[in-house]
């Protein structure tokens, strides 16, 4: 058993877990922090999609240990007591999510999107959620909530495009 | 996963240490994408797993002397991000652009993705048409080989099991050596390549100069079309040339037939991408 | 050379079982303040269907999506549902939750017909309101009647009921008979760029106008079809099970087996066609299914309308079309020399 | 030889790590999530009329905040992990299976194997599906034993000691071969046509005659997965009242239960199953699974078990969607009335029948399409092939008739001449019409459609 301290959501948290353990198996088994979730554990669906010293990866590829020492945020840590997450927010008023599952993972691939503090087209949008797989929304509706949510935290606007122009 | 043990060494030489130590029960782990889904299949525990991702002898991105110096735990994010990449090879870019997804390249290192050595790796080429080179590091130093022969076979490099692959060095001269890359997957995001392919050359006097087709996925490793290449070198440019050079190129690969694609159509998929990719070379090469 | 293409597809389809009986039961308790809980044994899928069906029962009882608690899928705890299955959802299960809320609503009625000196059925529930038809002014707040009938009365306005869709069952030689109680129909149509040297399908933009009798709720009607229309496009271009000579799956993972990211969606137009089913609770009938039907062929007709080749068998691979295109220039295309 | 030492002596390390993963381990306490306490809710879950809202989902919002907890975010104490032994060979009768080295692994409270279900069938139209296979495997992903262990991965262990003899048999995978006479029959049954739907309305004969054009065309279609993100979960517990709870990832509740009771024998009264929230369908949930098996597991062990599909067992042993072939001729009019069409189908199956009854009557009436034909013949078949079974997937065999029956009628448009959409319209049905199967429809809007659809696209302008 190897002893694995991380922060998680501003939280030092230690577990003592097998050295084959992942990240998500940790988060999930040995943390409760079942909001990342295991739609594939290959790396392809993104469902696991945590942010480790705020870039997205997918917690089902990271080791336990690899992610020693380093600064985890999940689903859980997003909104406070006090406030209600804008990427949160705009997902529910636009019915972004429907069985939800994809939710956590699209959510945090969002947080690091636009963390990032770069000005976004709707193709970088949709490029950055390429790793995050839904089933049921045809991803409009999630690019909608994603697009409020950068417009209402940044006050910046997205770019109207028609793909339709040659 | 089956059990086994981890060790997340600080420096090259601990590193080193771990897998003198442990060989031939030893595997080297870095970003992950690739290895920790084959841990996930695998029967048998590799034993001792090497972390190689916390060693500072493996980042960065600098201009040395010798040329583009791009560590080989840089992840494929970082080289996308990268002002000096973006200066002196771009199709670098390009080239990391189309691996996975964000989440993949956040992870996945260029130094990964040449040692897992999978045909259809999207780092190969690009690289290989800028003619990198790479330095291993081992119990008895360094050594540097040129990329085309570190590619030894599918899953199969150059490295020693007891070595490691330090960094990858794009040779002064060809900074900035007009070059295009271009992948044909199955859908647009997240695809495994059918085909990769990339171009490079210089226009001098009007005539092709320094021509590098490179291409993956087309056979057990990334490999360069020399005999395209040779139809355009020290030739004045014109779109037939870079037809036939294209036609040639379908010559030399040896595509394989599967179940995301036939031969055929990779055939024809090699015809169309070293075109493209030497036409968008040469309007690179215009300015 | 890319050619852009556009293409139709044009479908019906029905709502519910195939003849067989596949009832609904539901329970609608209104709580001594006005609001309500109802109770479903159907399942949320994913759809949104426990938001549409609170809708139903809210406006049976003229009370707010919000004043209504839904219960669901317990089989200890929830009556008899048939499940999340046919696109039966808003229609079947809707109209055993709007006669459940009927019921609960005529105890209301008759306990507040003597509150309001009028006759039961003289009024009607609106804006969480008991009042008299015609007469807006000559009502009580729902909650009022609602305590009246439970702590005075003795009589909690609690309702059940059950729906199965009428069918006649077909003739085993002719099929004549009446198979489903009600159809939807939707076109959608796509525009696509397709290049003639690799055979690669985009789909640049779709717009599709289904019909769903009444939208409950046009936000989630929007959804459906968004998601269908994603599943349809993953159908026509990518997803294929394959199988080796042994009968084993080639490609059972999300690496092999190709389902559409967002980088392969199209922009989409949904429109709701204004339809009202008699038959449905308030005019509605279902939308969940319809929407991943006539993508395929709208997107097929636009390849062919694009380049002029007619894939007949899906998916249409990029290499599926690159070799009809060839095929159909005939000694046209340059030869390729013939790789080893 | 040194080097041989030092692996012996690793084998102990791991030996040691494993044991140490014997104990359950448990989050003592459950991490908290945040979230102000008062989120106000959006206007138009707050008015009346409540129909015709964008009203806000209150689930979404548990969605979002990663609060849903879908089965595999359950853990109860001492539950089990159990695992399912894929026979990995798609036809072959079963000689025995030996779970006794399995059973000794580390780890491991209990195994079941298909004899050991006391009704070992279920299926919504034919109950011809073993819940384990007992006898024949039909298809590749036929499970043949379960395992419950302490961890997944000692369940996994475990399912690499189970031994099983086959005696292959004849797999026949085309329906077009599985349909022929000498086919191998994949069931006990005369023919591995397992299923035929027949519609007939006027004189299909007579209506070619009149009709000035014959067109013809064959489609086919592929097998593709539901692919819902959550795989297939489940949970069972049996009680000391001998009443067992699952906690399952099942669109269909109420079914399901009686499937349940049926397979265990057990009064439908002893069995409670809790839906929750499925993450995604689309047909896929809409029977059981691992249900039964989890309980006998329960019953043997006294614990909770749980089963959670890797993405693998999604694909290779859950239901799919059908391919077909479909044949069309059809008859017009030089001014473009469909005058008369004969469709068949065949459906391929798969191993088991499971929704395909339903599949094919569906894609029978629904292949005329939306239009006026006053002369059909439509004749459809489903076929059993050792391939995964088909079943229910969002519309029921309609894109496969529907890719069918537009890909044709653009064909014949473009070879008459006419407009793609005017010939459509110059054919849908309209209030009144009669459908196939002689049902007279009602607030019927396909040509409201059509003109939507087409007007948002800007159909007329368009130009390439």
């Amino acid at each position: 058993m190897t002893d694995v301290t991380i922060t998680v959501n501003g939280e030092e948290r230690t577990a003592s877990v097998p050295p084959e353990t992942t990240l998500l198996k940790m988060l999930r088994e040995d943390l409760n922090l079942t909001g990342a979730k295991v739609g594939c554990d290959v790396g392809d669906c993104g469902a696991c999609t945590v942010l480790v010293d705020g870039i997205a990866v997918n917690a089902c590829l990271m080791l336990a240990g690899q992610a020693e020492g380093k600064k985890i945020e999940t689903i859980e840590g997003l909104s406070t007591l006090e406030e209600y997450h804008p990427i949160q927010k705009a997902f529910e008023e636009v019915a972004a999510l429907q069985c939800g599952f994809c939710g956590p993972g699209m959510i945090m691939s969002t947080k690091a999107l636009i963390d990032q503090g770069e000005e976004l087209t709707k193709q970088e949008i949709k490029d950055a959620l390429s790793g995050n797989l839904c089933r049921c929304t045809g991803y409009t509706k999630i690019i909608e909530g994603v697009i409020d949510a950068y417009e209402e935290i940044t006050g910046k606007k997205v770019p109207e495009v028609n793909p339709r122009a040659a | 996963m089956k059990p086994f043990d981890f060790v997340q060494p600080t420096t090259t030489d601990a590193a080193l240490a771990a897998l003198a130590e442990h060989s031939p029960n030893v595997r080297i782990l870095c970003g992950g994408t690739d290895y920790v889904v084959e841990l996930k299949h695998v029967a048998q525990s590799p034993g001792v797993v090497v972390d190689v991702s916390r060693l500072e002898d493996l980042k960065g991105i600098e201009l040395t002397d010798a040329g583009l110096r791009i560590g080989a735990g840089v992840t494929h994010s970082q080289i996308m991000a990268d002002k000096m990449i973006a200066e002196h090879a771009p199709a670098m870019i390009d080239a990391a652009h189309t691996v996975g997804a964000v989440q993949t390249r956040n992870l996945g290192t260029l130094g990964g993705n040449l040692v897992t050595c999978v045909p259809s790796m999207d780092s190969g080429p690009t690289l290989l048409a800028l003619d990198a080179q790479v330095t291993i590091l081992g119990p008895k130093g360094t050594r540097q080989i040129d990329l085309a022969e570190f590619f030894v076979g599918v899953r199969k490099t150059a490295l020693e099991p007891d070595e490691l692959l330090l960094e990858v060095i794009i040779p002064s001269e060809n900074l900035g050596k007009p070059a295009g890359f271009i992948k044909f997957g199955l859908r647009k995001g997240q695809a495994l390549a059918l085909v990769n392919a990339a171009s490079a050359f210089r226009i001098e006097d009007g005539t092709f100069k320094d021509v590098r087709i490179a291409l993956g996925a087309v056979a057990p490793v990334v490999m360069r079309a020399v005999k395209a290449e040779a139809v355009l070198e020290g030739q004045a440019f014109s779109q037939e040339l870079i037809s036939e050079a294209a036609t040639v190129a379908v010559s030399e690969a040896k595509p394989i037939d599967d179940f995301r694609a036939s031969k055929e159509y990779r055939n024809s998929l090699i015809e169309v991408g070293t075109r493209r990719t030497l036409e968008a070379a040469l309007q690179l090469a215009n300015g | 050379m890319r050619h852009r293409g556009k293409g139709v597809g044009c479908m019906w389809y029905p709502i519910g079982f195939t003849v067989l009986a596949n009832p609904s039961a539901a329970t609608v308790k209104v709580n001594e303040d006005g609001t309500a809980t109802l109770l479903t044994g159907t399942v949320e899928t994913g759809q949104g269907s426990l938001t549409v069906l609170g809708q139903i029962a809210a406006e049976e009882l003229g009370i707010a999506t919000d004043d209504v608690h839904v219960v669901s899928a317990d089989t200890d705890t929830t009556p008899m549902d048939t499940g999340a299955i046919a696109s039966r959802t808003t229609y079947v299960t809707g109209n055993a939750i709007k006669l459940a809320a009927e019921n609960a609503k005529q105890i209301l009625f008759e306990v507040a017909a003597p509150m309001l000196d009028v006759r039961p059925d003289q009024l009607e529930a609106v804006d969480r309101k008991i009042q008299v038809q015609y007469f807006p002014q000559r009502c009580l707040p729902i909650a009022d009647v609602a305590l009246q009938a439970q702590f005075v009365m003795g009589r909690p306005p609690i309702g059940s009921a059950s729906y199965n869709p009428p069918t006649v069952a077909m003739d085993s030689e002719t099929g004549q008979g009446k198979p489903f109680s009600t159809y939807v129909y939707a076109t959608q149509c796509a525009e696509v760029e397709v290049d003639d040297e690799t055979g690669q399908v985009d789909v640049i933009y779709m717009s599709a106008a289904h019909d769903c009798g009444t939208a409950i709720n046009p936000m989630l009607v929007e959804g459906q079809i968004e998601g269908g229309i994603s599943m349809g496009i993953g159908y026509a271009l990518q997803e294929e099970m394959l199988f080796d000579d042994d009968g084993k799956q080639i490609n059972p993972n999300l690496t092999n087996y190709i389902m559409p990211t967002s980088l392969d969606m199209p922009e989409i137009d949904v429109d709701i066609v204004e339809n009202f089913d008699p038959t449905g609770p308030f005019g509605a009938k279902g939308v969940g299914e319809p929407t991943a039907v006539p993508t395929a062929a709208a997107i097929c007709n636009a390849i062919h309308d694009a380049v002029g080749v007619r894939i007949t068998s899906l998916p249409a691979t990029a290499e599926k079309v690159l070799k009809a295109i060839k095929e159909k220039n005939g000694g046209e295309q340059k030869a390729l020399p013939a790789a080893e | 030889m040194a080097d041989d030492v030092k692996v012996k002596e690793k084998e102990v390390t791991l030996e040691s790590l494993r044991k140490a993963d014997d104990d359950l381990r448990l989050p003592a306490v459950p991490e908290r999530t945040l979230f102000p306490k008062e989120i106000g809710v959006a206007a138009a879950r707050e008015q009346t009329p409540a129909v015709g809202q964008r009203a806000t989902r209150p689930d979404g919002r548990l969605h979002g905040l990663g609060q849903t907890k879908y089965i595999d975010d359950m853990f109860f104490p001492g539950m089990l992990h159990a695992k399912i032994k894929r026979a990995g060979i798609s036809h072959a009768r079963i000689k025995s299976i030996d779970v006794s080295e399995a059973e000794k692994m580390p780890g491991v409270m209990a195994t079941v194997i298909g004899k050991e279900i006391p009704v070992n069938s279920f299926g919504p139209s034919y109950q011809d599906q073993p819940l384990l296979a007992d006898d024949i495997v039909r298809h590749a992903g036929d499970g043949v034993a379960a395992v419950a262990a302490v961890t997944e991965q000692q369940a996994l262990d475990a399912l690499e000691k189970i031994k099983v003899e086959y005696e292959e048999l004849t797999p026949v995978y085309d329906p077009l071969e599985a349909m022929k006479d000498d086919a191998v029959k994949i069931h006990n049954n005369e023919s591995n046509v397992y299923s035929s739907k027949t519609i007939k309305k006027g004189d299909v004969e007579k209506g070619f005659e009149d009709s000035d054009h014959i067109f013809e065309a064959t489609f086919t279609t592929q097998m593709v997965e539901h692919v819902p993100m959550e795989p297939h979960a489940s949970i069972a517990e049996w009680d000391a009242n001998g009443r067992v709870t699952i906690h399952t990832s099942l669109g269909r509740i109420t079914l399901g239960r009686a499937d349940i009771s049926r397979t265990l024998e057990l009064p439908i009264n002893r069995i409670r199953i809790i839906a929750t929230v499925v993450g995604g369908n689309f047909g896929g949930k809409n029977e059981i699974t691992t249900e039964p098996i989890l309980a006998l597991l329960s019953k043997k062990t006294g614990r909770p078990v749980k089963s959670v599909y890797t993405r693998e067992d999604e694909f290779i042993s859950s239901t799919t969607r059908h391919p077909f072939v479909m044949e069309y001729k059809t008859g017009m009019s030089k001014e473009g009335k469909i005058m008369a069409r004969k469709v068949r189908l065949v459906c391929d199956g798969g191993a088991y029948c499971s929704w395909s009854e339903t599949t094919l009557g569906k894609a029978c009436i629904l292949s005329a399409g939306p239009y006026n034909i006053d002369n059909l013949h439509v004749d459809a078949y489903a076929v059993y092939t050792n391939k995964t079974m088909t079943g229910a997937m969002r519309g029921f065999g309609a894109p496969q008739v529907c890719f069918a029956y537009e890909s044709h009628m653009d064909d014949m448009a473009k070879a008459l001449g006419i407009e793609p959409v005017e010939l459509r319209l110059r054919n849908t049905f309209h209030e009144g019409s009669a459908s196939p199967t002689g049902q007279v429809l009602e607030a019927v809007v396909v040509r409201d459609s059509l003109e939507m659809a087409t007007e948002r696209f800007g159909w007329q302008e368009w130009q390439k």
